[in-house]
């Protein structure tokens, strides 16, 4: 049986705003006014995080995490999101959203410890606003319509106050768009109206699944069914995803409703350290992607067009080398959790025959450790 | 309370005190707000706290409870209505891996102060998935507690104790009573997680909870004439499980009935019996017996009442415990 | 609080072939090359079925029924789709569709002992083709999809044979449309072209809730987001229902793959006999309706247009009354399950457990009944 | 079978000769295709029976419970394959409401010969909702069956018996024995449902099944060398549970622990024990003991072999029977 090949192709339609080349383009409905400072700004997001994502990609070969979910290729998609989010916006990932949790500002090592087994989290959502990752497909799109329930009746939506004014972002993958959470989702924000922008990184693989399996059109296209608008962008265009993503999230803010946004991408490895490519996806169509790499056409932009100084790109090494030496470091020395903890926060108030459990579970390590 | 009033009534008194008590409270689900919920146990709410505390959703349980998850993470509680228990199911998902689990993945950072109430139970000559007894999922799943009311009293304070309570909660209400008797309603609650002995006796112990107790209490009043004192326990919480309540009493009377209508198989009776005889050994007279649904699909109403625990098979159970 | 006004009206876009008043009009699309003699049957249709629905009404006001869902405003949906597919398609209802049933062959009484508690089915699924009616909502919506699947696998999807090619149908309610498992059997259909038609009846209503509470584009928009045609019709116009799910039908057999058909219909009755609509229903809205009765505007066509003679609607009428007389006393004669029955068919062999079990209620029923 | 070979390998071969003997028999799931599943279970079906027979599905588990309970009404005999335990919740309403009921509702006149395959339980060191113990709730759940297999031979005949039960089975796999030992494969399959005494002893009556076995019959013999002898029972069958095997076995030895991964709150432990004490209630010497997981959720899988039953406390509990 012969490999995969993908029917759909960016289509006309898609946003574009600096193509792989690095050439800044426009967009007649998505105007978009950046200093190339803050393209540098990006550059260095996009940087960093792909670092933080082979650091962690190492530690795993390395025994230290007993997992990790790739971001590899889908950078500008989080980044430009990540970046269109204002601090007081919520936002909801999945589990490979390590960008977005760098614009959150979200330690890279508080993402470690649930893929090496010390934690199930690791940072606290409210800190951040931004949720816990969500490991089961498609669930957190509806904590994401019921928080923007909550912001809608907190007053926080189309008062006009920007500083007020609050939006939900949601991120969810192409397989996921199958799952009724997700679909239901899509029902309570459009009849609801409510503020909150979906985020789907198309990166063509629900493991080793191609995106026709999920849909045979393009998967913008499901919001207008459910009475929103969907759009689909270059996932790997940051000014893009920056640019349209801003500007639903303004329209959600604004009470304006909700919106759909297609991030057209590609998964550049595999779908997790365990899984293995070779039996379901052609090689060659990871080359067709390699030339539309998400960092290199911000590289030539800054460059050729913005005369960015070669030391902007040594300093930007320099850092993600601290980065990664602060990863490898810390990752290693990240607290085992004691074992009694398994007993804590399972409920808000222990229930006795929990806690009698916990005593003689402690037991057990005490003799098992003597 | 002064005037006596049905569980119907009382549980909607207890939910309106919830609201008032706390402005993060949200009531929601199918036909909740102008209907009143189908059994009308959310009557008048909505014209009183507004659409947007008594919410009216799309047709979709894992959109009430997954909703309900990112309210609570916004700070609010929410109380779902399930409208039948047999359609609790499509939330499932969102209940297990969701709302029992959301508090320890955060490392209590996050909680969860979500009251689930479910119209459950059969006795009412409905169809098909109207009739469910789906306790025993949940109280199989760490993370949830559940609850289950028998009285008027117990229905006004135990569903605004369930609603304050910051964990989640599973709120099972036995849709066969919600218009039976009317009760007084108590001056002081009863903490929602003890058992209480509802009538004392001496030679076998009865535990049930919901929907079943008025027959227990029944069974009571009918062996006594035989000179069997039966000791009836209404549960009131099935997870977690008041054991001192069970075990004081079955260590003075050393026999024990246990009795619900879910199916028997991998039910609460099983638990009970297991904890009972790990704990009272040497105290038990006779095995654990379980009076309870049998473990086949809901019946047609037409067969319900057979197929319910009843007086019979109760009044058999002790005969046969007496007998060890 | 006001009561509830319909935003949501027929719209151009709604396919009509014969309007309110009885007039036929011709559809570009939707050519209906139908003879009198046929629109007459189908005036037999409708009429009997809403005979079949008043006396089971008034069964349960007799207590003979312990529950009852009207089909009342609904008979043109249902017997135009009816009369639609063919013997050896299948056909996925919900609880409300004895419409359906009636074309499928199905004996009115077979119906009633769900409604009665006698038992939880009544007929063969296998022997009309017409599965049992299923109470959780939108559940069916994924059986059907499977069952296409079926289809597709046995070859007789796009033979050409018009004997073989075979097509399935799924009725679903408007609040249906708002579950997961509805809109994955969009998702199933739609990327796996499955030959399944969906008929959403748009009555207006979940019980109490409009449909504004679902959705607040029209419903039959939701297809094209999965991949695939939707369509509303004016669901009290048998005739364009007959004509598009005839279409949309064979399309489905002919591997074009699946339609959405929104049917806009009003539930002229309570949401079932338990229910109580004056809490959230406007009179007046029923009044509207009522001028767009399905049947009349059939009776208004055959008198005006078609010159049926008299003789002919006494003839269904007297047919009505036979029919009515046989659910009255069928219904009463049912026979009640045998106590023992209960353990039948939980399994196809029974496990030694549950025949235990079995034997121990033999005996109660036994003590009890002597 | 010649050649000795893994669970995962024997669990391939046995759905290889399930789809040989029907072509009706359609394997369905995620990633199931070029890929062979994440466990490689289906590895080379796809490519052997064609995209057809062996079906990558959208990524929604109600739609492949729920078209796959469409395909049996089409006179198909679907094997789906659940990714991860944790992930069946989203197909629950499919299963309980439909897979499990619909032979009854339709008075037998349509099956359910659905097989519903789940990688279960901890112990590979998985991050959330990996690593569940999900058999109880479908144990308590009237029209399905549930079995667990506990080695390669099992693993061969028992996926086949399951996929050609008329009635819808869930096969529990215990994914940590997928790659461990490799094992011979019998000549005859033993009966789906029936327990096997895997060790006998006249001590103690240490009953299980599932990922865990290996570890009973480890602890069998480090107990025997303390002059202890296990009779170790793997159960393979939830439900229906075996019980003259079991019984037979009490009767002999008086003491009996039962071993699960699920939490032990309303799990499997709970039912034999009820089952038990209330079948051979004066043969027993002591009350049974449960050894399970705790009532908490999974943790984090730093913790995962503290938390799970180990030899240790299996060792325990045997020694507190033996003290009674
Ligand atoms: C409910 C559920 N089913 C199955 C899985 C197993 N699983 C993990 S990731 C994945 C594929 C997800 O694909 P997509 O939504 O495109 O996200 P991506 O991994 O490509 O970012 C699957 C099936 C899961 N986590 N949750
Ligand atoms: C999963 C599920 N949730 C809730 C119910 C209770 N219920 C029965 S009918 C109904 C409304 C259905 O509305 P719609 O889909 O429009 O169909 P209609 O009754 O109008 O024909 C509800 C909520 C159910 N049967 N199943
Ligand atoms: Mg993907
Ligand atoms: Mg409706």
């Amino acid at each position: 049986m012969s490999e995969h090949v993908h029917a759909v192709h960016p289509e006309p339609d898609m946003v574009q705003l600096l193509t792989p080349e690095g050439q800044r383009v426009e967009h007649p409905d998505y105007p978009l006014d950046i200093s190339d400072d803050e393209i540098a700004g990006l550059y260095r997001d996009l940087f960093l995080v792909r670092r933080i994502d082979t650091e962690a990609i190492a530690l795993q070969r390395q025994g230290e995490l007993g997992l990790w979910a790739s971001l590899l290729g889908q950078e500008a998609t989080q980044i430009g999101a990540g970046r269109a989010v204002k601090s007081h916006d919520m936002v909801f990932p999945t589990y490979r959203e390590h960008g977005l949790a760098w614009c959150r500002g979200v330690d890279p090592l508080a993402l470690l410890g649930l893929f090496r087994g010390t934690n199930l989290g690791g940072f606290d959502p409210g800190e951040h606003n931004f949720n816990m990752y969500t490991i089961v497909i498609g669930a957190q799109t509806l904590h994401a319509a019921g928080y923007a329930m909550g912001l809608v009746r907190d007053g926080v939506v189309g008062t006009g106050d920007p500083d007020r004014d609050t939006a939900v972002l949601a991120f969810f993958g192409d397989g996921a768009s199958s799952q009724g959470d997700v679909n239901e989702s899509f029902v309570w924000a459009g009849a609801g109206n409510l503020p909150v922008v979906f985020v789907c990184q198309n990166n063509q693989w629900a493991i080793s699944e191609p995106v026709e399996r999920q849909s045979r059109v393009p998967l913008y296209q499901r919001a207008s069914g459910f009475g929103f608008p969907g759009i689909r962008i270059d996932g790997n265009d940051v000014l893009a995803c920056l640019a349209v993503t801003r500007k639903a999230l303004d329209d959600a803010r604004n009470a304006l409703g909700p919106t759909l946004i297609e991030a057209f991408t590609y998964r550049m490895n595999p779908h997790t350290t365990n899984d293995d490519p070779r039996r379901y996806q052609l090689g060659s169509e990871l080359d067709t992607w390699k030339l539309k790499d998400p960092i290199e056409r911000v590289r030539a932009y800054l460059t050729r067009q913005a005369q960015t100084p070669a030391e902007f790109f040594d300093e930007v090494e320099q850092e993600a080398k601290k980065l990664a030496e602060h990863i490898r470091t810390g990752c290693r020395a990240l607290p085992d959790p004691t074992p009694e903890s398994v007993f804590d926060n399972v409920y808000v108030t222990m229930p006795d025959e929990v806690r009698a459990q916990r005593e003689e579970f402690a037991e057990f390590v005490e003799a098992m450790s003597s | 309370m002064t005037s006596p009033m049905t569980m119907a009534k009382a549980l909607n008194e207890g939910l309106r005190k919830a609201m008032e008590a706390d402005s993060k409270v949200v009531v929601m689900g199918e036909d909740v707000g102008k209907l009143g919920g189908v059994f009308r146990i959310t009557d008048g709410l909505q014209k009183d706290f507004g659409e947007d505390r008594v919410i009216d959703t799309p047709l979709a349980e894992a959109g009430i409870i997954g909703t309900a998850v990112g309210l609570a993470i916004r700070g609010y509680r929410p109380v779902c209505e399930i409208q039948f228990d047999g359609f609790v199911f499509p939330g499932f998902d969102q209940i297990v891996n969701q709302v029992a689990k959301f508090h320890n993945r955060s490392a209590g950072l996050v909680r969860m102060p979500i009251t689930i109430r479910i119209p459950s139970g059969g006795g009412i000559g409905a169809v098909e998935h109207h009739s469910e007894s789906v306790e025993t999922y949940f109280a199989h799943t760490a993370g949830l507690k559940v609850v289950a009311c028998a009285n008027p009293s117990d229905a006004y304070w135990m569903i605004q104790e369930a609603v304050a309570d910051d964990d989640p909660v599973i709120f099972i209400e036995p849709k066969r009573l919600y218009h039976a008797a009317k009760a007084e309603i108590a001056e002081e609650p009863t903490s929602l997680y003890a058992a209480r002995v509802v009538r004392p006796g001496e030679h076998v112990t009865v535990v049930g909870y919901g929907g079943i107790m008025p027959m227990l209490l029944e069974a009571a009043k009918v062996s006594a004439e035989d000179g069997i004192e039966l000791e009836v326990v209404d549960l009131r919480s099935v997870s977690p499980l008041d054991m001192p309540v069970v075990l004081d009493s079955v260590q003075r009377t050393g026999r024990l009935v246990v009795a619900h209508e879910a199916p028997q198989s991998f039910g609460v009776g099983a638990e009970i019996a297991a904890r009972v005889t790990e704990a009272a050994f040497y105290s038990l007279e006779a095995p654990v017996l379980r009076v309870t649904g049998y473990d086949t699909c809901y019946p047609p109403s037409r067969l319900e009442h057979e197929w319910l625990p009843n007086l019979d098979r109760v009044l058999d159970a002790v005969d046969k415990v007496m007998e060890y």
